[in-house]
């Protein structure tokens, strides 16, 4: 039984992680229409960020987070304003975005391992919180419960943004047309960076507290988040930060208890066999994003 | 008039979207050869209903008969085999594709040879590539498109791209030929061209239903029409009889009905 | 003797992608290795060898053009490369086909070595992870042993399976087979499994990147017991990171700064010093090891130098002289384990022999 | 002469891949051009690619005639999956079809007698330059032939507007349908290609890396016109090979500012029909505007 | 007021407006007829800054607006209701209208009851994706929008397509009432009869030129406007 919570926890986190990067690269590809790859880049560069901020500077904890948040954050901004500005507007649909934003992770990620050597870091020992919470019948590492905590706030705070308040409808319009979010009186300009800022934040978040998690910093971890990311979001219902969350939760669980019941070999082909299934089953995903569009 | 086949019949055709009923009940006949108008306040269904008989919606209730078959929850491209064709209140034109490939597209049915003769290039596929062509050209200069045949359709101003959607719309020879708006846009002679067409169209045996908003041209040139409200009928008949009917009156002229403002002025 | 010159060498490195800190490692250890030879002439009286570089970033489209281009380029007497099979398997045909010396530093697979124009310098895996469990098993006398593997790679599968063959045969339970794979990263579900099983020994036979993050995994959630692991922890650089994590832990190699006392190995590490302010590791050994033997095939060459006439005079080769593990044997081009360390980091940051505490 | 001999002993590995990629791009060209984002094309390449070497491990067959097995295995693999997939939408076809590359790598790990598993499986033969060009001759010519036919023609419009194009006669499920046949059969043989060039296959040979190949590929040259692809497959290859010979110390680096520029420059890919529609409307025969 | 001098608007090498002059005064209500293709939309787009025009000024109450971004033009005091209605699909009709807080106008929910006032039929669908609405439903909202940003001078381009001739009838009504409080409006209409019967001073285009301006009166006895739109 402890052990069966156990890794349920340990599903949870991971799946939060996924959630928690998922949010940012749903929250661009609804509202910006970008298949960004490079958002995984941006959790690489927040975690190498707040690593060296540590290292250098002797930065507490929290700083090196609020640290990397920032810096993925500007990045995104930097992206989307050299990469994907020139092309809007220019009839060039998602395909070429997609492929800038290919380049941008052929850039980003050489640079990061630049950066680090080409080597796996770790944030020294202490200066994370590394203990574990005993309930007697379970513990949990700390860092899970900041992660889990992390991915709670930071969906609820982007819903309630995205869903409730006139900015949230502005980047939703700024999303689908510009144009006609400008005939409105919106600057898509300003709403377009704040998207993009949010979500290389969240990214970078959950780039931090992955990195620090795992013991692993390195110029390659946004791109284990990619994959699982892109799957949380899309099962999800791509345009809703709940699906995308809950969505991947399941899978985290899914992976965690696939690999302790059934084989680490299978793993990936079973949870992507289930995903298939479920796709197949109810193809608009968990929440089924609504039509918006008539003939 | 009445004695002409029946061509197409709503038999109590419904369609919910969630709570909003918009077509609720309708039942109304299109006789063959005739032009007939489709009328009703913004939002009363008019447009649900030619997405319900072109199949891209299908009714939540009742049922639609075209020349024979019925056409429940067969797709769009079965129902449009059977000889209905289409244009769009919004234009919809491919973008990326010129004028002529634009109504090229709009002759696939009638193409005359299999994708893999064409494919192979064989000579009589070659031939029906040829003819269809030549077809589509013809359409062109018949909606005043002559000169456009090269030019990127999406360049195109409102009104033209108008034109192009209906001689897309007659590529596939079709039976019946629903037509939503298709002066929106166009000033009282451009109207008045297109008028004459759908005319031409019907002495050529042509069937069409045509969403109108532009009275004058409905008095002109519709042989019957139906008026809706609210997703259902309102009013049926000469479109005289209808625009007369104190009830269409109410609900689609408003407050000030003039029958000065329904003529054609000048 | 062979004629005096300069002659060319290809190195088709992992400078870039996936794998590139080992990469580096073995590129600067073929750097030194050509400055050692040039210096003192290992090659011949005035013969001078040059490396030239091209990277495949660990991808075997990559790999193969470069060697095609390497082969093209009738400058270039010998090849040296690979850390993964896959690229190796690529590479061997065209070497064979363009009669072009191939020198394999890391990848290892049986059947690799191809006479004469392919050659491996690292020996295949399991013997020195089997002595290593030897010890383990006749020290400690376990009874209930888990063991963390790499699904995705055959040379780490074959490693566990000679490790767990050790200890079941001395009488030890196999309480957990864990599979891992080579990208993942989260280690917590992995290591909550392994510590559900009670195991007084953990061996953990991954590549690199999972087995330090499941040790630190392990050791997070409070897993006190013993821990072995394989020679991917041994880089200083692995040390810098997981510190105290990975303390104490006993693994097996063949080179190591500070215990490997040579004299080929102290200039070596001293070099390697100075030169990049960092000890060097197996890798770089492996790298070193690749360029001395085509020298030493050089050297044994009367009169104008080509690839064939290299070829044979390598394949002749039955050990290694300049080496750093204090003895290299080959077999038909295959290395022999060298001499074997077990081998631990200490509390000073150090790599000390380990002794059971 | 010298020097074209020497150029071409050179590079013909870096023309080799140019061809091997120009297969798996037209495999992706092929769903695209029909309105579907689609990763499975690193699936029918695993199956081309492994079906090829086993028949040539087996059989000793020459390298073409592999590649005709490995096309009509890779059409059959295309088959089924698209009965699977043409009930999903764009975007989670999309992912489905990604699920899928990730579903192959861990089917041919576990497959050891078909795939060689973990070991993965060495091609004795290899495959030359003249057959690869011959094959992608071919193979280009039915693409040219395509797009100036009905289904061409039909399958832009669905790419457009599917639902248009339904009430045009056209069924989009089978226009994509052979859509996913034809990337399957091409895709297949793109996997053999591959499998008798490289001469080592394993899992790791038809995962990731190929996708973003196959789609950086298609959409630098250019996704709406099938020469696209293989001018696309042609750059994207020589691209690192050009770099790590111009600035070796940041040739990934350069390679991406590369790619960046390209698409910021071209964003509709290096061969856009577009930019000639666009002239052709401005000729002054068209450009004439009606009168009232 | 509006003050549109020598302006020249291109696609590409297609001149689709070649250097067109025209005024829109202190309340005052002007019309611009013209075929398909003339350039009207062309004009109107360049003017709201939906399209860079190549050469000419255009200035409003004094500025100049022709390089200013779209919503940057909205907050000067210029509304457009575009051709082909522009409104924001995966938005609810609420918020589409309260979008138009962002042009910093002074709008509130007041003047979001005004619009329902005027479009009964936009209250009924308040929650509905405006991408769902029928064609006419969303030229009111597009109107409605334009109207929630209170600008200084309106641009309509046809408004009244795809509108029900009862509503056809209110919106003139309302634009009539606004002229009457004073309001500029820019005015592009198929219905040349409609339109000349409202305004105040017209232009009529062909081919990308002005070809004839003037008071409405004149133009409704200009044998060649009668010939081309009121026969
Ligand atoms: N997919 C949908 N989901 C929800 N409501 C819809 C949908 N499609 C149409 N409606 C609603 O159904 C009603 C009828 O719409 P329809 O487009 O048929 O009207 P119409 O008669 O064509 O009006 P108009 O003359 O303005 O074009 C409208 O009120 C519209 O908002
Ligand atoms: N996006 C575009 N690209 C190229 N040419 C265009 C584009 N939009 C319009 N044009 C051309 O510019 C000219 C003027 O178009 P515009 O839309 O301004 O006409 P309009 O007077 O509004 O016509 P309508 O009454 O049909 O709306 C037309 O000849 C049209 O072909
Ligand atoms: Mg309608
Ligand atoms: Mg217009």
């Amino acid at each position: 039984m402890q052990l069966f919570l156990e890794q349920l926890v340990n599903g949870i986190a991971l799946g939060s992680l996924y959630g928690l990067f998922g949010i940012g690269f749903g929250l661009v590809f609804a509202t910006l229409g970008i298949l960004n790859t490079a958002h995984g880049a941006y959790a690489s560069w927040a975690a190498i960020i707040g690593y060296f901020a540590v290292v250098w500077y002797d930065v507490s904890f929290p700083v090196a987070i609020a640290v990397g948040v920032i810096g993925g954050g500007v990045l995104a901004i930097l992206v989307d304003q050299i990469g994907f500005q020139p092309l809007r507007n220019r009839k060039t649909g998602m395909l070429g975005a997609l492929i800038t934003s290919i380049a941008f992770l052929i850039i980003l990620d050489s640079l990061a391992g630049m950066a680090t050597n080409h080597q796996s870091w770790a944030f020294p020992s202490r200066t994370y919180p590394r203990g574990m919470l005993d309930l007697g019948f379970m513990r949990i590492p700390y860092m899970q419960l900041i992660i889990i905590g992390a991915m709670v706030f930071c969906a609820a705070g982007i819903y309630l943004l995205i869903q409730k308040t006139r900015i949230g409808a502005a980047m939703r319009a700024v999303g689908w047309n510009a144009e006609a979010a400008s005939l409105g009186g919106v600057n898509a300009r300003m709403v377009i960076l704040l998207t993009a800022f949010l979500a290389g934040a969240t990214s970078g978040l959950a780039g931090v507290l992955g990195g620090a998690a795992t013991s692993n910093i390195s110029y390659m971890l946004g791109e284990g988040l990619l994959l699982k990311g892109f799957a949380a979001v899309v099962v999800g219902g791509y345009d809703d930060v709940r699906g995308t969350v809950l969505a991947g939760i399941l899978l985290g669980i899914c992976e965690v208890f696939i690999a302790q019941y059934l084989s680490t070999t299978f793993r990936d082909g079973f949870t992507y066999i289930l995903l298939l299934t479920f796709l197949v089953m109810r193809p608009r995903g968990i929440f089924g994003s609504g039509n918006f569009m008539r003939a | 008039m009445h004695d002409t086949p029946t061509l197409l019949q709503l038999r109590a055709v419904a369609k919910h979207f969630g709570g909003v009923a918009a077509v609720g009940g309708l039942s109304t006949t299109v006789r063959k050869g005739t032009v007939h108008g489709l009328i009703g306040p913004n939002g009363a269904g008019k447009t649900t209903v030619i997405n319900l008989i072109t199949g891209l919606f299908h009714p939540t209730d009742g049922e639609i008969l075209f020349d024979g078959h019925n056409l429940e929850a067969k797709p769009p491209h079965e129902i449009a085999a059977l000889g209905i064709s289409r244009t769009y209140q919004n234009v919809r034109l491919f973008s990326g594709m010129s004028a002529l490939e634009q109504v090229l597209t709009g002759c696939f049915l009638k193409r005359g040879s299999s994708l893999f003769a064409s494919f192979a290039g064989l000579p009589a596929a070659r031939r029906n590539w040829e003819e269809a062509r030549a077809k589509s050209l013809l359409l062109l200069a018949r909606v005043g498109m002559a000169g456009k045949a090269d030019v990127l359709a999406e360049t195109l101003s409102y009104g033209e791209q108008r034109r192009i959607e209906i001689a897309r719309a007659l590529g596939s020879d079709p039976k019946l030929l629903l037509l939503d708006e298709p002066t929106a846009g166009m000033n009282h002679a451009e109207s008045q061209a297109i008028g004459q067409l759908v005319h031409e169209l019907r002495d050529s045996g042509l069937t069409i239903l045509m969403v109108e908003h532009n009275m004058g041209l409905v008095t002109e040139f519709c042989d019957s029409c139906t008026v809706m409200n609210f997703g259902k009928l309102l009013a049926e008949g000469t479109p005289r009889s209808c625009i007369d009917d104190p009830e269409v009156q109410a609900a689609y002229f408003g407050r000030k009905n003039d029958a000065k403002r329904i003529q054609p002025v000048g | 003797d062979p004629a005096p010159g300069q002659y060319n060498i290809g190195i088709i490195s992992d400078d870039t992608g996936p794998l590139a800190a080992a990469g580096i490692s073995y590129h600067r250890g073929a750097d030194l290795a050509i400055e050692e030879i040039n210096a003192n002439g290992f090659a011949g009286e005035g013969v001078t060898l040059n490396l030239l570089v091209k990277d495949s970033a660990t991808d075997a489209a990559r790999a193969v053009q470069a060697m095609t281009q390497f082969a093209a380029d009738r400058t270039v007497l010998a090849t040296t490369c690979c850390i993964i099979t896959p690229i190796a398997g690529a590479l061997s045909p065209i070497a064979m086909n363009n009669n072009l010396p191939l020198v394999i530093y890391g990848a290892t697979r049986e059947g690799l070595p191809q006479e004469p124009y392919v050659t491996s310098v690292v020996a295949l895996p399991g013997p020195q992870e089997v002595m290593m469990s030897e010890r383990l098993a006749s020290e400690l006398k376990p009874k209930r042993v888990a063991y963390y593997t790499t699904g995705d790679n055959d040379i780490f599968l074959a490693r566990a399976h000679a490790v767990k063959a050790v200890f079941e045969e001395a009488g030890a339970e196999t309480v957990a087979e864990i599979s891992t794979l080579a990208n993942d990263t989260d280690f917590t579900g992995p290591a909550t499994q392994g510590m559900g099983t009670n195991p007084d020994v953990i061996m953990v036979m991954t590549t690199q990147q999972p087995a330090v993050g499941i040790i630190s995994a392990l050791r997070q959630r409070g897993y006190e017991g013993l821990i072995g692991t394989s020679e991917v922890i041994s880089p200083p650089a692995i040390y810098q990171k997981s510190g105290d994590l990975i303390e104490g832990i006993p693994f097996a190699l063949s080179f190591q700064p500070g215990l490997s006392d040579s004299p080929e190995a102290t200039t070596f590490i001293e070099a390697y010093q100075a030169k990049y302010n960092e000890l060097p590791d197996v890798y770089s050994a492996q790298g070193y090891t690749a360029i001395h033997y085509i020298a030493q095939g050089m050297k044994a060459i009367d009169g104008e130098p080509t690839r064939e006439k290299l070829a044979e005079e390598m394949w002749k080769i039955t050990s290694i002289d300049h080496n750093l593990y204090g003895g290299q044997e080959i077999v038909n081009g295959q290395a022999q384990i060298p001499e074997t360390l077990i081998v631990n980091w200490n509390s000073d940051g150090e790599v000390a022999l380990w002794e059971n505490q | 002469m010298e020097a074209i001999l020497d150029f071409w002993a050179a590079y013909s590995a870096t023309i080799a891949f140019g061809l091997v990629n120009s297969f798996i791009a037209l495999s992706c060209y092929a769903v695209l051009s029909a309105g579907v984002l689609s990763f499975t094309t690193v699936m029918f390449a695993a199956v081309g690619g492994f079906v090829a070497a086993q028949m040539i491990g087996m059989f000793a067959l020459p390298p073409l005639v592999a590649f005709l097995f490995a096309g009509v295995a890779g059409g059959v693999a295309a088959a089924v999956i698209a009965v699977i997939f043409l009930r999903l939408e764009t975007h989670w076809m999309a992912l489905a079809s990604l699920a899928l590359v990730l579903i192959t790598r861990v089917v041919v790990l576990n497959t050891p007698t078909l795939t060689g598993g973990v070991q993965g499986m060495l091609v004795p033969v290899r495959v030359s330059v003249l057959e690869l060009f011959l094959a992608l001759a071919v193979t280009a010519f039915v693409f040219y032939r395509m797009h100036n036919s009905w289904y061409g023609l039909v399958s832009r419009a669905v790419r457009e507007d599917p639902s248009v194009a339904s009430t045009m006669g056209i069924s989009t499920y089978r226009v994509q349908f052979i859509a996913f046949l034809i990337s399957g059969a091409v895709g297949g043989i793109g996997g053999a290609a591959l499998a008798t060039t490289l001469q080592f296959i394993s899992a790791d040979t038809y995962f990731l890396a190929l996708a973003f190949t196959m789609i950086a590929s298609t959409v630098l040259g250019g996704s709406f016109h099938w020469f696209g692809p293989i001018v696309g497959a042609f750059v994207f290859t020589a691209l690192p090979t050009t770099m790590q010979a111009v600035l070796p110390e940041i040739q990934d680096v350069a390679k991406g500012v590369v790619l960046l520029v390209i698409m910021i420059l071209l964003p509709r890919g290096l061969v856009d029909p577009r930019v000639l529609k666009l002239r052709l409307s401005r000729s002054p025969k068209t450009a004439e505007q009606p009168d009232a | 007021m509006l003050n549109v001098s020598n302006l020249s608007a291109s696609y590409g090498a297609i001149r689709a407006v070649k250097g067109i002059s025209l005024k829109v005064g202190q309340g005052s209500l002007c019309v611009v007829l013209g075929s398909n293709g003339a350039g009207k939309s062309t004009t109107l787009r360049s003017i709201a800054g939906l399209h860079r025009p190549v050469e000419g000024s255009i200035t409003l109450q004094d500025r100049e607006i022709s390089r200013l971004k779209i919503h940057q033009v909205v907050r000067h005091g210029l509304a457009l209701v575009p051709e082909g209605r522009m409104v924001v699909a995966p938005l609810t009709v609420e918020e589409n209208l309260d979008l138009s807080g962002f042009a910093g106008r002074g709008s509130d929910r007041s003047d979001r009851e005004r619009v329902y006032e005027l479009f009964p039929r936009l209250k009924e669908r308040r929650q509905q994706k405006a991408g769902l609405l029928s064609g006419g439903e969303q030229q009111m909202l597009a109107i409605g929008r334009a109207l929630m940003t209170q600008p200084q001078v309106l641009v309509l381009d046809e408004p009244s397509m795809g509108l029900a001739p009862s509503i056809v009838d209110l919106v003139f009504d309302a634009i009539v009432a606004l002229h009457k409080q004073g309001q500029s409006i820019l005015l592009v209409e198929q219905n040349a009869a409609i339109a000349l019967s409202v305004c105040d001073y017209g232009y009529v285009m062909r081919r990308g030129e002005i070809v004839v301006e003037g008071t409405a009166e004149m133009l409704r006895e200009s044998p060649e406007v009668m010939k081309a739109y009121l026969s």
